[in-house]
């Protein structure tokens, strides 16, 4: 492993050689200001970073507790976080000379954020979706087939994320020489955890600057949602040598953490091995995977990033959940206090937000990532609201 | 270690011929008939079996070897089934060499010395893990080995000579050559890039070489077995399995598939000498 | 007229006196610093400004003459230039003791943008919107009902922006005293067109701090797309007065300026008043309104803002267009090279850079206001270029 | 300036009673049954005539007279034949006043010179143009002036003292008081509301106040009748209009609603003197 016994390189043979390579160019790149200087310049002009660090002022209000900020990742072009790291990810892949890009999403938003900076280097872009997330996320199955993505539908296991990936890995075997895999969170084979993590951590070293500048001191707590873990480890990550800085992260609850449906793999899992390291897992008595469920496609994975599972064991970061329902709640909570359409997956963050903030006082600072904006989901919440488009507010 | 895989490759290497790895998954379509099908492979030719284990998440594998699994899961395999499956299969034959193929996941989760102990138990002879690379599996090889059993491991055409090094050491039982970059049962490789993969890795090793991915006819079993210790031969026979489900003829088909095999490594090396 | 003779204050007598008291009250704001200051506050922190000024490098190269920069201003929050006005617009509301907002709202983004600025202060909104647009910007009609708005389908006329803003008009009348009537472009009564105008500006003051930093000099030219003018009118205003500054905008041609299916009011259209103003409009003969069509609801508007009259007459600005097709042309060429979906607004202003860049020489910057992006327009795009989402590029 | 609307006032004012004004659009449904229609009018007890010129954009119209305008629209109506509208009206009676209504777009589609020249010469005696506040309408006023025809300026709920100063500066005919804050056809105002307002008025100017808006019934028509110089029906009318489209009985019926209108009217002064 590379977190304590977490992570590790469980991939097949084949795998392996470009795995090794992938690392030794990794580790080139960030010994190379040119490569920095290029991920900036494309973050700041491409991405349009820094995003903003948010009071949000009634929802503060409203909760009559820790003084929140929003870190505004969801303003990010393309709608979503996920596009830091494929940025770094796609400049590393030139740098290989690697000229096809393939990907897994769940949600639709690293397929997206992938398929669009395939395009911006004019590279062959295949992305893995499960068919059930491809119906359920159509609005972003319409952006990559515009932006040129060959987008693959996965029918095996639930159809889901993990089916994805798994496709994904299958591809890659037999595509080793020309192609690249951008993983969109912090899992998978090392190096990938640490370089997701890096390129990901562009989040917290904004917030600590902003912060600063705004407050003159660190934060008290920072809250972030956690699927695979990409949006918790790059908010947090910046802040883990703070002892004074509280982190949690909050997994998905589904219709609860005690009725088998859920995605809360730290909270019900146990440590195993899938798509390439060691990590908290859901998994039967047996070490089968059990097929996850979160109202939000992004959060609906079983494993989680071996550098929280690492993070949980030590207690640095504390791991809490939220359901749906509390998901749904927070939604609305956010959109009528902030008017920001949050995505399902944030909006878990805000569901615990929600739940902790009126325990602590007024001068408590807390930042949450508001990681994705809503608008893929839309079809999604309104159908559990049960709210007719345009008729409901009459 | 377990001697029937050494005895076994002596064996062929002294009648002049190239062995027949048989893989099928462990309980598929159900205990019985999976059972059922091992049964009959030594008869039908088949110089070692593969059992798979199944697994939910098989990343390695083809759609006819993950539907195998997920018939098996479904009828309510567990690897202690499997082991049971293994054991009943060893009541019944001494000599043919088992050996264990899956995924690292189902082994954590009974432990690895419980399963090794278990699966020695049972007289399995090897374990192939087709997601522990060397730079994983030194806790499960030292497991396997404190039991005699075999760790396996794989080349693949991207393991260049450098890394075949590693690869090699500590490697037992054969080498696994994996002859195309792919999952198993898609493209097959062509026979002269094989025989030069095989002189390649004869260069290296001394260990018998097992060469699989991609062979799914008498015909392409025979190409290789020219110059391999053996052909492995998996999704090919899975999917007479699968052509074959609810009917009488299951075990007989599979059978019939793999002594079709068996006359084609047989006849490889008598047609070229 | 407040712009020679276009402007004016065309309004039935109920709205008069309200339509002064918000000249006096946009008067007073403009000279009070702390307005100023929680603008610009708002914009950004909450709308994530400045966008950025983008070099899109391969679709420059792919052209082969001028140097292109695209103004982000898609990546603003909500995915529009329009949050910059409504942010000025509610902020003048609440100085001015309204509590319930209204909008009218075409291709739905200044809707949206209204439903979240009003949800952001906790007051009341109501939105009006053409039943057809309704239709084909579904997920805009459910961003706005989630932010809490009453959208009010209006299904008189094409049931398009125009009669949408006949209807805003129409229930402000009856609703005098406690309604803010937040215009979403440079049109409508006196004083909206110039302080929409002013809180557009954002966009060209940013654009000439920009450019300056990147190339140490002005830009040879701008180009935006024009519908009712607010994107344009915000790029140009602050370069107006630097001559050697062209400035391009780019109406919608739809099926061809000589087919009678079109929006182009000041290729094709002559001087009347509509919606408080007088401006060029489409108009029949007997100066009944003709409707007009365009494939973007953004640009699907009979008229015009009357600074853009003036600047049409004294030949400050050059106003050309482009058709659908060319506008989903560049559509494609944008994502393909850029990696960018841009609305389709936008886009015909694209079409125009992409007929026009070739001509110029490698050394002339050229600024393109990319004000919107194209997600709201996945399901438009798709069906007219019978793509089948996620098999399209197999 | 056109001395039929004067007259008429005066002859109203000497009868000791307030007038009915009856807003039709012109030519709705088409042009043959709107000239009937407005011809029945004066028999059927309207003091003026108001022509509705129909305009594609009607901002501040409710729904009933939007359609109105749609019908007349489609049945080929332009200002131009509105302006025959009313000629063929005047041709056949010289007294009744005729005022037309609308927005300023056809009439500068057809310039305001030839509109107001064509508009006197078709016995036309006064304009009201919604869209056209004190603030802008100065060319009109000229152009309307020079040809004798009245420019009737509106005041609302709104217009406060030193507005209606503005707004009663230039104007002539009458005044037309917009009793409620809305489109033509919502809401209705009190009675007590009314009066008040036309006591305002008086206040601050001699000219005749016309209140309308709101008025659907004879019942509210006289309540206006009590203090108003008349009571503007526009949208109630047009309803009837609507409800017998291609009805033989339709003239009629707009007729008898009419005199039901005017009835009220009529009474309005003698119940409460």
């Amino acid at each position: 492993g590379h977190f304590a016994d977490y992570g590790g390189r469980y991939v097949a043979e084949t795998l392996m050689p470009l795995i090794l390579e992938v690392e030794r160019a990794y580790e080139a790149a960030t010994r190379d200001p040119a490569f920095q200087a290029e991920f900036d310049d494309l973050l700041t002009h491409y991405v349009g970073r820094p995003s903003p660090l948010y009071f949000a002022e009634r929802l503060t209000e409203h909760l009559g507790g820790a003084k929140i900020y929003f870190k505004r990742d969801e303003v990010n072009f393309t709608g979503a976080h996920k596009i830091n790291n494929v940025v770094g990810q796609i400049l590393l892949a030139r740098r290989m000379g690697k000229t096809r890009i393939i990907a897994e999403t769940g949600a639709g938003q690293h397929g997206v954020a992938t398929a669009t900076v395939a395009a911006r280097f004019g590279l062959s872009c295949t992305v893995f979706m499960g068919a059930v997330d491809m119906a359920r996320q159509r609005s972003n199955v319409h952006r990559m087939t515009l932006l040129g993505a060959d987008i693959r539908p996965v029918h095996s296991g639930n159809a889901t994320l993990k089916d994805a990936m798994n496709e994904a890995l299958r591809h890659w075997v037999a595509e080793v020489d020309d192609t690249f895999y951008v993983i969109g969170t912090v899992a998978g084979p090392h190096p990938y955890p640490a370089m997701v993590r890096d390129f990901q951590s562009v989040i917290g070293r904004e917030v600590r600057e902003q912060i600063l500048d705004r407050e003159g001191r660190l934060p008290d707590s920072l809250v972030a949602c956690i699927g695979g873990g990409s949006n918790a480890m790059g908010l947090f990550h910046p802040f883990l040598d703070e002892p004074t800085v509280r982190c949690r992260a909050v997994e998905a609850a589904g219709r609860g953490v005690d009725t088998g449906e859920h995605a809360a793999s730290l909270t019900r899992g146990r440590p195993g091995v899938l798509h390439g390291n060691k990590t908290y897992l859901l998994q039967d008595a047996d070490g089968q995977i059990i097929e996850p469920y979160s109202i939000s496609a992004g959060l609906d994975y079983p494993g989680v990033g071996p550098e929280h599972a690492w993070l949980r064991d030590q207690g640095r970061v504390e791991y809490v959940h939220a359901t749906d329902q509390a998901a749904l709640d927070a939604f609305q909570l956010c959109a009528r206090t902030e008017g920001i359409l949050p995505a399902l997956e944030p909006a878990h963050a805000l569901a615990h937000v929600a739940e902790w903030a009126p325990t602590l006082p007024a001068d408590h600072l807390m930042v949450m990532n508001l990681c994705g904006r809503g608008d893929k989901d839309m079809d999604t919440v309104v159908e559990a609201l049960g709210l007719t488009a345009g008729e409901a507010k009459r | 270690m377990s001697a029937r895989l050494t005895r076994r490759f002596e064996a062929l290497a002294r009648a002049g011929r190239a062995g027949l790895v048989t893989f099928v998954t462990a309980g598929d379509p159900d205990y019985e008939t999976g059972l059922e099908i091992v049964r009959a492979l030594p008869q039908a030719g088949a110089d070692v079996i593969e059992l798979g284990m199944p697994f939910t998440d098989p990343m390695a594998d083809g759609p006819a070897i993950q539907e195998a699994g997920c018939r098996a899961l479904d009828a309510g395999m567990t690897l202690a089934r499997v082991l049971d499956l293994a054991a009943a299969f060893r009541a019944g034959d001494a000599d043919t060499p088992v050996v264990l193929m899956g995924y690292i996941n189902p082994i954590l989760a009974m432990g690895l010395e419980t399963f090794t102990a278990r699966a020695a138990a049972a007289g399995v002879d090897g374990l192939i893990v087709v997601d522990m690379p060397p730079e994983e599996d030194a806790p499960l090889r030292r497991a396997a080995s404190a039991q005699g059993l075999h760790l396996i491991r794989l080349a693949t055409p991207t393991t260049d000579d450098d890394r075949l090094v590693r690869v090699l050491d500590g490697a037992s039982g054969f080498l696994y050559y994996v002859s195309v970059a792919g999952v198993t049962g898609s493209k097959s490789a062509a026979g002269a890039d094989i025989d030069a993969a095989v002189a390649r890795l004869r260069r290296q090793t001394d260990l018998p070489i097992a060469v699989g991915f991609g062979i799914r006819t008498a015909e392409q079993a025979g190409a290789v077995a020219r110059s391999a210790d053996a052909a492995v031969v998996g999704s090919a026979i899975v999917n007479v399995v699968k052509a074959h489900l609810g009917r009488p003829d299951l075990v007989d088909a599979v059978s019939r598939f793999v002594a079709d095999l068996s006359a084609g490594v047989r006849a490889a090396r008598k047609e070229h000498s």
